[in-house]
C-alpha cells in the first residue's frame, strides 16, 4: 500500500467516522459542528490527493471557515441549552435510522452490484503539468466558466437578501 | 500509484446516505442543515473524484467540469446555508423550538 | 343511404345562436361589471325578443332549407344543407393524422326541427317566465340574472343542435350543463337547490366521461385508418371504412373482442344516459325540480334532456353499423321507461310526477332509437316537448295560483277557480295519455309499431308489452295528476282558499298556445296509415323531411288487422289506467284505504324508488367505504338524502382521501423527505434495473 | 448561427432582470432614508410612505420585466439560435428558451402587480420582496435556456433561494415560517439529490452539456442510469408530481398568496421546460423505460391530486393538489413525448399561467386586514357582493376543470389528442376520468359563492391592479377558448404555432 492510498484511507475513515459521530452519537450540538469540521477537513486532504489542490484550499476556507463558524454564530445567538438537541432521540428514531439507512445502503449497493456502476474509464494516469493547481482553475474559471461565476455571483446575492429580510430583528 | 476511483465513489455513496439518514432521522433543525451540508459535500467528492478520471481531453489538455462545479456547489452550499439558517433565526421568533417536528401546522 | 345533399353557404346562421349569446353576455356584463340592474321591463323585451328573433331566423332558414324561395320545387332538389364556417377552431398535425374542426354551424332537416322546437317552444317558456317570476315572492330582484342564464341556455342549447362537428357539440353539451346547473341553483340560500344543481351536473359527469371517451375512440380509429375527421359530414363518409374493425378487450374485461363501432356507440350512449335521464343515471333529474318551473319545462322536459335522443339520432349512421349497441340503447330506454313510471305513480309532488314521467318518455324515445325508427324518435321528441312544456308550465300555474303548494295531497277541487288552467292541463293529460287524434298518439303508436315490427331486436316482442305497459301506466298517473289537483273537494289549507284564480296573461296566453300545439302537433307526422284513411295526400311530412338525414324504416305492411290489434292494445291499456285513476281517485275514493294492505308492500317498494338508493348503497358505496366507519355512518344515515350511486361514489372519494390518503400528508417534514426519498430509490430500481 | 465568443445581447432578459433587482435594491435604500429621516415619523406616516416606496418599485421591477420579455420576444422573432457563453455553450438561446423566458416574464409581471395592494393589506410590504422576485426570476430565464448541468444547477439555485426566503416574508405568520422551512429542508434535500445524480451522470459521461450526455450516454450503464434516475427525481420535485409532492400544499398554503402564485406558475414553466430539454437534449433515444416511468408519474399525479383536492376546506391548498394534478396532466404529455406532445405542453403551460395567476389574484383581493381570506367559506355568497368577482372566479375554475369554451379545454384537448396519437391510451382515460373528479372540487366554490348567503362582510374593493389581472386572465381564457390557432384581428400570431415553433428544438 502506498503512501498515497495510506493517507486516503486515513482521510476516509475520519470523515465517516466524524460524519457519523455528527448524526449519531456526539450530545452537544457545538460537538456535531465540530465533527462536520472534520469531515470537511478530511475531505479537503482527500481532493488534495485527487490533485485538486485549489479546491482543497476553498474546502477548508469556505466550509470549515465560513459555513461552519455561521452555524455557530447562529448556535450561540439562539444560547442553546441541554445540548441544544433537544430530547433524546426517541427508540422509534433508531428503528427509522436503521431502516432508511439500511434501505439505502442495500439499494445502492444492489444498483451498484447489478449494473457495474463502478465501470468507470480508468484514471489517466500522467496529468498535465500543474492540474488542479490555483493558476489553471483560475484560468478556466475565467475563460469557459466565466458565465458559471456571475452566476454564482448572483445566487449570492439572492442569499443574502433573503438571509437579510427574514433574518432582521426588526425590519419596520 | 494513484486511489482508484472506485473506492472514492463508494466513500461519496456512504457519505451521501449518512447525509440522508441524518436529514431524515434528527430532530433539531440545525443538524438537519449540517446534514444537507454533508450531502453536499459527498456529491462534491464525487465530482472531484470523476475529474480525474475525465482529467484530459483527446488532445491532451486538462478539462476542469468536474472541479468547477464542485467550486460552484461550494459557493452555493454557503448561499444555502445562509437562507436557510435565517429562515431557521425567523422561525425561532415565534415559537421557541428547534425541533422539526413542532413544524406540522400545516399539514392534510 | 340519403342522397348526397346540396351545400349552401349561409351566414345568417350563426345569428341564431348570437342573438340569444350577445344579450346574454351584455345583460350578464352590466350586472357583474357594471352592477347595472336594468329595468325588468327592458329586461323582459330584451330577452324574450331575443330569442323571438333566433326563431325568426330559424323559420328563415328553415324556409330556405325547403326552398320556399327556391326556382326549383323541393321534390326535385338534392335535400340541401345550410352552412355557417366561422373559422377554423382547432387544428393540430398530430403525426400522420393531421385534422382540424371548424367553428361551423349547419342546418339541415335535423337540426331544422331541433332548432324550431328550442326557439319556438323557447320563446313561449320565456314569455311564461315572466309572468311566473313576477308571481314569484321568493324573487330577490334576480330577474336579470334569471334571464341572463336562460338565454344563455339557449344559445348553449342552439350550439348543440346547429353544430357542424363533436367538438362544438361537446361546447353546447357542456354548456347546456353548466346553464342547467345555474338555473336549479337559481334560489340560492336554499341549500337543498345548491346541493340539486351540484347533483346534476355531477351526475352529468359520469356521462360526459363516455361522451369524450367516444369522440377520443372515433377520432383515433379514423385517425388510424388515415381519415381523419371531426365534423359530422367527414366522419360519415369514412365511418364506413372503419366501422368493421374491432377492439381487443383488456384482460380484466373478459378479454375478447367488441365491434369498434359498438363500443364507439355505447361510449356516446353513456352520454346520452346521463343527459337525458335514463337508467341508471336518472336520479338527478327529480332532484332538479328544485329550480324554477319554467327552467323545469325548458330545460328538463322541452329540450336539454332531448339532447341525449338528439345525439343518438345525428349519429344514426354510427348506430346503423352497431346492432349491439342498439339492443343496449332500445333496452335501456324500455326497461327505464316502465320503470319510470311505475315510480311517478307514487309521487305526490305534482312537479315530481312529471319529472319521472320526462323519463319515462325519454324512455319511449331511446326505444324508438334501439328500433332504428330515428324519424319517429324525433317525431315523439316534438310532441313530448309541446305537451310536456304544457304540462309543466300548467303545473307551475297551478303552483303560483296555491302559493307555492306542490304536493298534490293539499290539493283537490281547483277545476272550478281554475277554469283555464285546467282545460289546458285536460289538454296536456290527453295528449300524453294519447287520446286518440292528439299529438302523442300518433308519436307514441309510431313507436310501438316499429317495436312491434322490429324482429332483428332480440325480445322485442317483451319490449313491445312494455311499451303497452307504459302507457297504461302513463294514463294512471296523469290523470291522478289530474284527479288529485282538480277533482275532489279542495284540501288546500284554509288560509289559501281565497281568490284563487288563473294566474295573469303573459303565463296563460303560452300555455293556450303550446295546447293547440299539443292537440294539432300530431298533424307533423301523420302516419301514413291514418293520413290515408282521412285523405292526406302528403302524410308524414316530418319523417320525408328528415330522410335527408337519417335513414326510414321500409314502412310496415300495416292493414287494417294490425293496426286495430296494435292502437286497440294500446287504447285498452290507456284506458285501464284511466279507470283506475276514476275509481281510485273519483268514485271510490274509500278503497285506497281498503287495498292499502294489500298493496301495501309493493306500494312501498315504489314509493321508496324500488329500493334503488338502498341498492346503490349496498353494491357500491359500502364495499368501497368500508375502512371508513365515518362515511359508512354517512351512508347507512338514509334520512340525508337519495342517489347514492353518486354522492355514495362522492362519498367513497372523499373517504379514500380523508381516511387513507390524508395520512400520508402528516405535515412532518421529514415523513415527506422519506416518501420522497423512497420515491427516489424506487426510481433508481427501476430504471437501473 | 455560429455561436459568438461574448454575444451579450443573447443575455438581454437575464440582464435586465438582474439588473432590475439591484436596481430596486438601491431606489428601496435610498427611497427608505428619504422617507423615514428623523426619529419621531409616526408608524401612519410610515404605512403610508411604504406604500409609496411598493409602488415605485413595482414600477421599477415592472419595467424590469416588460423590457425583458420584450427582448425575449424580439429574440423569438429573430428566430435566435446561440448556444452561448465564451469557450463552452452554457446556455442555448433558442425558440424554446425565449418562449418560455417570455411566459415566465409575463408570470412574474403579473405577480408583481398582484403584490402591490397585496403586501401591503398583509402589512408586509419591504422592499427586497420585489429584489428577491425578481433575482428568482433571473434563475428561471437561465433554467430554461441551461444545457449544461452547471448553469442547470446554478439556475435552479438562484430559482429557489430567493422563493425560500419569498415563502416567509410574512414573518409574523408561523404558518408562513413553517412554509419556508418546509419548502427550503425539501428543496435543499432534492437539489442535493439532483446533484448527487449530476455527479453520476458527469462521472459516466464525461461531460456537464447536455449533448456531451448524450453521446457519452449511448450505452446507458449502471452509472449513467443512477445519475439519470436521481436528475429526474431531483426535477420532478420542482415541479410537483407525486411522490415528490408533499410540500406543495404546505408551501402553497402558508407562503403569501402572492408567491404562492408567483412560484404557481413560473417554477412550474421552467421546471418543465428545462426537464422538456434535457430528457430530449440528453436522452435522443428517451426508451420505452423512460416513458413509462414518466407515465407512471403522470398516472399517479392525476390520481393523488384529484383525490386529495377533494377534501380541502382551504382554497389556497386545494389548488396546490390541483396544481399537483396539472403536473400529472402536463407529464401525460411528457410520456408521450412526440413534437406534438411537446407543443400541448407548451400551451397548456402558456394557458395555465392565466387560469392560476387569475384564481390566485381573485384570493388576493379578497385578502384584507393583515389576513387572508382563503378557507372556503370565506367564498360564501361573494356573488351577490361582489358579482365580477364570482364571475371571473368561476370561469377560472371552469378552466381549470377543463369545461369547453375555456382555454383550459383546448389545452386539455390538445395534450389528450397528442397522447392518443402516441398510443398512451390509459394515460388519457386516467386524464379525463381524474378530471371528471376534479369538478368535485372545482365547483364547491362557486356552489358557495353563488348559492349561500354571505356571512362575513368585507368591504374589500378589488385594487385597480387587480382589476387588469383578473381582466387579462378572464380574457386571456375566453379568447384562447377559441382562437388558439385563429387569428381574428390579423395580428399573424397564432398561439398554437408559436408554441408549436417553441418546441421545435429538435433539429
Amino acid at each position: 500500500m502506498s503512501f498515497e492510498m495510506f493517507l486516503f484511507y486515513a482521510f476516509a475513515f475520519l470523515a465517516v467516522f466524524s460524519a457519523v459521530a455528527m448524526i449519531g452519537f456526539v450530545r452537544h450540538i457545538v460537538a456535531a459542528a465540530m465533527s462536520l469540521v472534520v469531515t470537511m477537513v478530511s475531505l479537503a486532504g482527500i481532493y488534495v490527493l485527487m490533485h485538486a489542490e485549489l479546491i482543497a484550499a476553498i474546502q477548508i476556507l469556505v466550509y470549515a471557515g465560513a459555513i461552519v463558524v455561521l452555524f455557530l454564530f447562529v448556535i450561540m445567538l439562539l444560547d442553546l441549552r441541554d445540548g441544544g438537541l433537544g430530547p433524546a432521540a426517541r427508540g422509534q428514531n433508531l428503528v427509522k435510522a436503521v431502516g432508511v439507512g439500511g434501505t439505502v445502503t442495500i439499494g445502492t449497493l444492489v444498483v451498484a452490484s447489478v449494473s457495474g456502476v463502478f465501470s468507470v474509464n480508468p484514471l489517466v494516469e500522467s496529468l498535465p503539468e500543474g492540474f488542479g493547481e490555483h493558476r489553471a482553475l483560475g484560468i478556466a474559471l475565467f475563460t469557459d466558466y466565466a458565465l458559471a461565476v456571475e452566476l454564482v455571483g448572483l445566487v449570492l446575492l439572492a442569499s443574502i437578501v433573503g438571509a437579510v429580510i427574514l433574518a432582521k430583528r426588526k425590519i419596520d | 500509484m494513484s486511489i482508484p476511483i472506485e473506492h472514492v465513489i463508494s466513500l461519496s455513496a456512504l457519505l451521501f446516505v449518512i447525509g440522508v439518514v441524518g436529514a431524515l432521522t434528527r430532530r433539531n433543525l440545525i443538524v438537519i442543515l449540517m446534514s444537507i451540508e454533508l450531502m453536499l459535500n459527498a456529491a462534491n467528492l464525487a465530482l472531484v473524484g470523476f475529474n480525474r478520471v475525465w482529467s484530459v481531453t483527446a488532445e491532451g489538455a486538462a478539462r476542469y467540469d468536474g472541479q468547477v462545479f464542485a467550486l460552484m456547489v461550494i459557493a452555493v452550499a454557503a448561499a444555502e446555508v445562509a437562507v436557510g439558517l435565517g429562515i431557521l433565526l425567523s422561525l425561532i421568533r415565534n415559537r421557541d423550538s428547534l425541533n422539526v417536528d413542532d413544524a406540522s401546522l400545516l399539514r392534510w | 343511404m340519403p342522397a348526397d345533399p346540396q351545400w349552401i353557404e349561409d351566414a345568417l346562421l350563426r345569428w341564431i345562436v348570437f342573438v340569444p349569446l350577445g344579450t346574454a353576455l351584455a345583460s350578464g356584463l352590466l350586472l357583474a361589471v357594471f352592477r347595472r340592474t336594468l329595468s325588468s321591463s327592458l329586461v323582459v323585451w330584451m330577452s324574450c325578443g331575443s330569442v323571438f328573433a333566433s326563431f325568426g331566423l330559424s323559420s328563415l332558414s328553415f324556409a330556405k332549407l325547403v326552398g320556399l324561395f327556391g326556382e326549383v320545387p323541393v321534390d326535385d332538389v338534392p335535400p340541401r344543407v345550410l352552412i355557417d364556417t366561422l373559422y377554423t377552431w382547432v387544428g393540430v398535425g398530430v403525426g400522420n393524422s393531421a385534422f382540424s374542426a371548424d367553428l361551423a354551424f349547419r342546418y339541415d332537416a335535423l337540426s331544422a326541427v331541433m332548432c324550431l322546437v328550442v326557439t319556438g317552444v323557447g320563446f313561449l317558456i320565456h314569455v311564461y317566465s315572466v309572468g311566473y317570476m313576477r308571481a314569484d315572492t321568493r324573487d330577490d330582484g334576480g330577474l336579470q340574472r334569471f334571464f341572463c342564464y336562460l338565454n344563455l341556455f339557449i344559445a348553449a342549447m342552439l350550439v348543440l343542435v346547429l353544430a357542424d362537428n363533436l367538438l362544438l357539440m361537446f361546447l353546447g353539451w357542456e354548456g347546456v350543463g353548466l346553464c342547467s346547473y345555474l338555473l336549479i341553483g337559481f334560489w340560492y340560500g336554499d341549500r337543498q337547490n345548491a346541493y340539486a344543481g351540484s347533483k346534476a351536473f355531477i351526475v352529468n359527469r359520469i356521462g360526459d366521461f363516455g361522451f369524450i371517451v367516444g369522440i377520443l375512440l372515433l377520432f383515433w380509429s379514423m385517425a388510424d385508418a388515415g381519415q381523419p375527421a371531426v365534423s359530422f359530414r367527414a366522419i360519415e363518409a369514412g365511418f364506413g371504412s372503419v366501422a368493421s374493425q374491432t377492439l381487443a378487450l383488456p384482460g380484466w374485461l373478459g378479454g375478447g373482442e367488441i365491434g369498434l363501432a359498438t363500443s364507439i356507440g355505447l361510449c356516446f350512449f353513456l352520454g346520452a344516459v346521463g343527459k337525458s335521464a335514463q337508467l341508471p343515471l336518472f336520479v338527478w333529474l327529480p332532484d332538479a325540480m328544485a329550480g324554477p318551473t319554467p327552467v323545469s319545462a325548458l330545460i328538463h322536459a322541452a329540450t336539454m334532456v332531448t339532447a341525449g335522443v338528439y345525439m343518438a339520432v345525428r349519429l344514426s349512421f354510427l348506430y346503423e353499423a352497431a346492432p349491439g349497441a342498439l339492443v343496449v340503447i332500445a333496452w335501456t330506454g324500455g326497461v327505464t321507461a316502465v320503470f319510470a313510471a311505475l315510480l311517478a305513480t307514487a309521487q305526490n309532488d305534482i312537479k315530481k310526477v312529471l319529472a319521472y314521467s320526462t323519463i319515462s318518455q325519454l324512455g319511449y324515445m331511446f326505444l324508438a332509437v334501439g328500433c332504428g325508427a330515428y324519424a319517429i324518435a324525433i317525431f315523439h321528441l316534438v310532441t313530448h316537448a309541446f305537451f310536456k312544456a304544457l304540462l309543466f308550465m300548467g303545473a307551475g300555474a297551478v303552483i303560483v295560483a296555491t302559493h307555492h303548494e306542490q304536493d298534490m295531497r293539499r290539493m283537490g277541487g281547483l277545476r272550478k277557480k281554475l277554469k283555464l288552467t285546467y282545460w289546458v292541463m285536460v289538454a296536456g293529460v290527453l295528449a300524453i295519455c294519447g287520446f286518440p287524434g292528439f299529438s302523442g298518439f300518433f308519436s307514441k303508436d309510431e313507436i310501438l309499431t316499429s317495436v312491434f315490427f322490429a324482429h332483428e331486436l332480440p325480445g322485442h316482442v317483451a319490449l313491445y308489452w312494455m311499451g303497452v305497459a307504459t302507457a297504461g301506466l302513463t294514463a294512471f298517473y296523469m290523470f291522478r295528476l289530474l284527479f288529485l289537483t282538480f277533482h275532489g273537494k279542495t284540501r288546500l289549507p284554509r288560509g289559501r282558499r281565497g281568490e284563487l284564480d288563473d294566474p295573469e296573461d303573459t303565463m296563460m296566453w303560452p300555455l293556450q298556445i303550446l295546447a293547440v300545439l299539443a292537440v294539432l302537433g300530431g298533424i307533423i307526422g301523420l302516419p301514413q296509415f291514418w293520413g290515408d284513411r282521412i285523405g292526406v295526400a302528403e302524410s308524414n311530412s316530418l319523417g320525408h323531411f328528415l330522410a335527408s338525414v337519417v335513414r326510414l324504416g321500409e314502412p310496415h305492411a300495416l292493414d287494417a288487422g294490425v293496426v286495430a290489434q296494435l292502437v286497440g292494445g294500446v287504447l285498452a291499456a290507456s284506458i285501464t289506467g284511466f279507470g283506475l285513476a276514476y275509481v281510485l281517485y273519483i268514485s271510490r275514493p274509500g278503497l285506497r284505504e281498503k287495498l292499502e294492505p294489500v298493496l301495501g308492500v309493493p306500494r312501498r317498494v315504489v314509493a321508496r324508488r324500488f329500493y334503488v338508493d338502498e341498492l346503490y348503497d349496498a353494491v357500491f358505496v359500502r364495499p368501497l367505504v368500508i375502512f371508513s366507519d365515518r362515511v359508512l355512518s354517512r351512508g347507512i344515515d338514509a334520512g340525508l338524502i337519495d342517489g347514492r350511486l353518486v354522492m355514495g361514489s362522492a362519498h367513497a372519494v372523499r373517504g379514500l382521501a380523508a381516511h387513507v390518503l390524508k395520512h400520508l400528508q402528516s405535515g412532518l417534514a421529514q415523513a415527506y423527505l422519506l416518501l420522497m426519498l423512497a420515491g427516489t430509490v424506487a426510481l433508481l430500481a427501476y430504471l437501473v434495473t | 448561427m455560429e455561436a459568438e465568443a461574448f454575444d451579450v445581447a443573447a443575455l438581454a432578459p437575464l440582464g435586465f432582470v438582474a439588473i432590475g433587482a439591484l436596481v430596486t435594491l438601491m431606489l428601496e435604500v435610498v427611497l427608505s432614508r428619504r422617507a423615514f429621516v428623523g426619529e419621531g415619523v409616526d408608524p401612519e406616516t410610515r404605512l403610508v410612505a411604504r406604500a409609496r416606496i411598493g409602488i415605485v418599485l413595482a414600477f421599477a421591477s415592472s419595467a424590469a420585466i416588460v423590457l425583458a420579455m420584450y427582448a425575449a420576444i424580439y429574440q423569438f422573432e429573430l428566430g435566435f439560435e446561440t448556444a452561448f457563453g465564451p469557450g463552452r455553450p452554457m446556455l442555448q438561446l433558442d425558440a424554446l428558451s425565449t418562449f418560455a423566458t417570455a411566459l415566465i416574464g409575463l408570470g412574474a409581471l403579473l405577480s408583481v402587480w398582484l403584490s402591490i395592494t397585496y403586501l401591503p393589506a398583509l402589512r408586509i410590504n419591504h422592499g427586497e420582496y420585489y429584489a428577491l422576485l425578481l433575482l428568482s426570476t433571473a434563475g428561471m430565464f437561465v433554467l430554461v435556456s441551461a444545457v449544461d448541468l452547471i448553469s442547470l444547477y446554478l439556475g435552479l439555485e438562484l430559482t429557489s433561494l430567493p422563493i425560500y426566503a419569498l415563502a416567509g416574508f410574512n414573518r409574523r405568520r408561523l404558518r408562513s415560517n413553517e412554509a419556508a422551512l418546509k419548502y427550503f429542508l425539501m428543496g435543499a434535500v432534492a437539489s442535493a439529490v439532483l446533484l448527487y445524480g449530476m455527479a453520476l451522470l458527469y462521472g459516466a459521461t464525461g461531460h456537464t452539456d447536455f449533448t456531451g450526455i448524450s453521446q457519452g450516454f449511448a450505452g446507458g450503464g449502471g452509472l449513467a442510469l443512477s445519475g439519470l434516475a436521481l436528475v429526474i427525481a431531483g426535477l420532478a420535485f420542482k415541479v410537483s408530481v407525486v411522490p415528490f409532492h408533499q410540500w406543495t400544499p404546505d408551501v402553497y398554503e402558508g407562503a403569501p398568496t402572492s408567491v404562492t402564485a408567483f412560484m404557481a406558475v413560473t417554477v412550474k414553466t421552467a421546471g418543465f421546460v428545462v426537464l422538456m430539454r434535457f430528457l430530449v437534449l440528453a436522452l435522443p433515444e428517451m426508451g420505452e423505460k423512460v416513458s413509462v416511468l414518466l407515465g407512471v408519474l403522470a398516472g399517479l399525479s392525476m390520481l393523488i391530486g384529484n383525490l386529495m383536492a377533494v377534501v380541502q376546506d382551504n382554497v389556497k391548498r386545494m389548488l396546490a393538489y390541483s396544481a399537483v394534478a396539472h403536473a400529472g396532466y402536463l407529464m401525460v404529455g411528457f410520456a408521450a413525448g412526440t413534437p406534438e406532445a411537446w407543443t400541448a405542453v407548451l400551451f397548456y403551460l402558456f394557458v395555465y399561467l392565466f387560469m392560476t395567476v387569475g384564481v390566485f389574484c381573485v384570493v388576493i383581493a379578497l385578502a384584507q386586514g393583515g389576513r387572508e381570506w382563503d378557507s372556503i367559506e370565506d367564498f360564501a355568497g361573494l356573488a351577490s357582493q361582489r358579482p365580477a368577482l364570482a364571475a371571473v372566479m368561476t370561469l377560472f375554475l371552469l378552466s381549470l376543470a377543463g369545461i369547453p369554451g375555456t382555454a383550459g379545454f383546448m389545452a386539455k384537448f390538445y395534450l389528450v389528442v397528442a397522447a392518443v396519437d402516441a398510443g398512451q391510451i390509459a394515460l388519457v382515460l386516467i386524464l379525463v376520468g381524474t378530471s371528471m373528479v376534479s369538478f368535485f372540487y372545482y365547483l364547491r366554490l362557486p356552489v358557495v359563492m353563488y348559492m349561500q348567503k354571505r356571512r362575513q362582510d368585507p368591504d374589500a374593493e378589488t385594487s385597480s391592479s387587480e382589476i387588469v389581472v383578473l381582466a387579462l386572465c378572464a380574457a386571456a381564457i375566453l379568447y384562447f377558448a377559441f382562437f388558439a390557432q385563429a387569428d381574428p384581428f390579423g395580428t399573424g400570431v397564432r398561439a398554437l404555432d408559436v408554441a408549436g415553433r417553441a418546441a421545435d428544438f429538435l433539429h
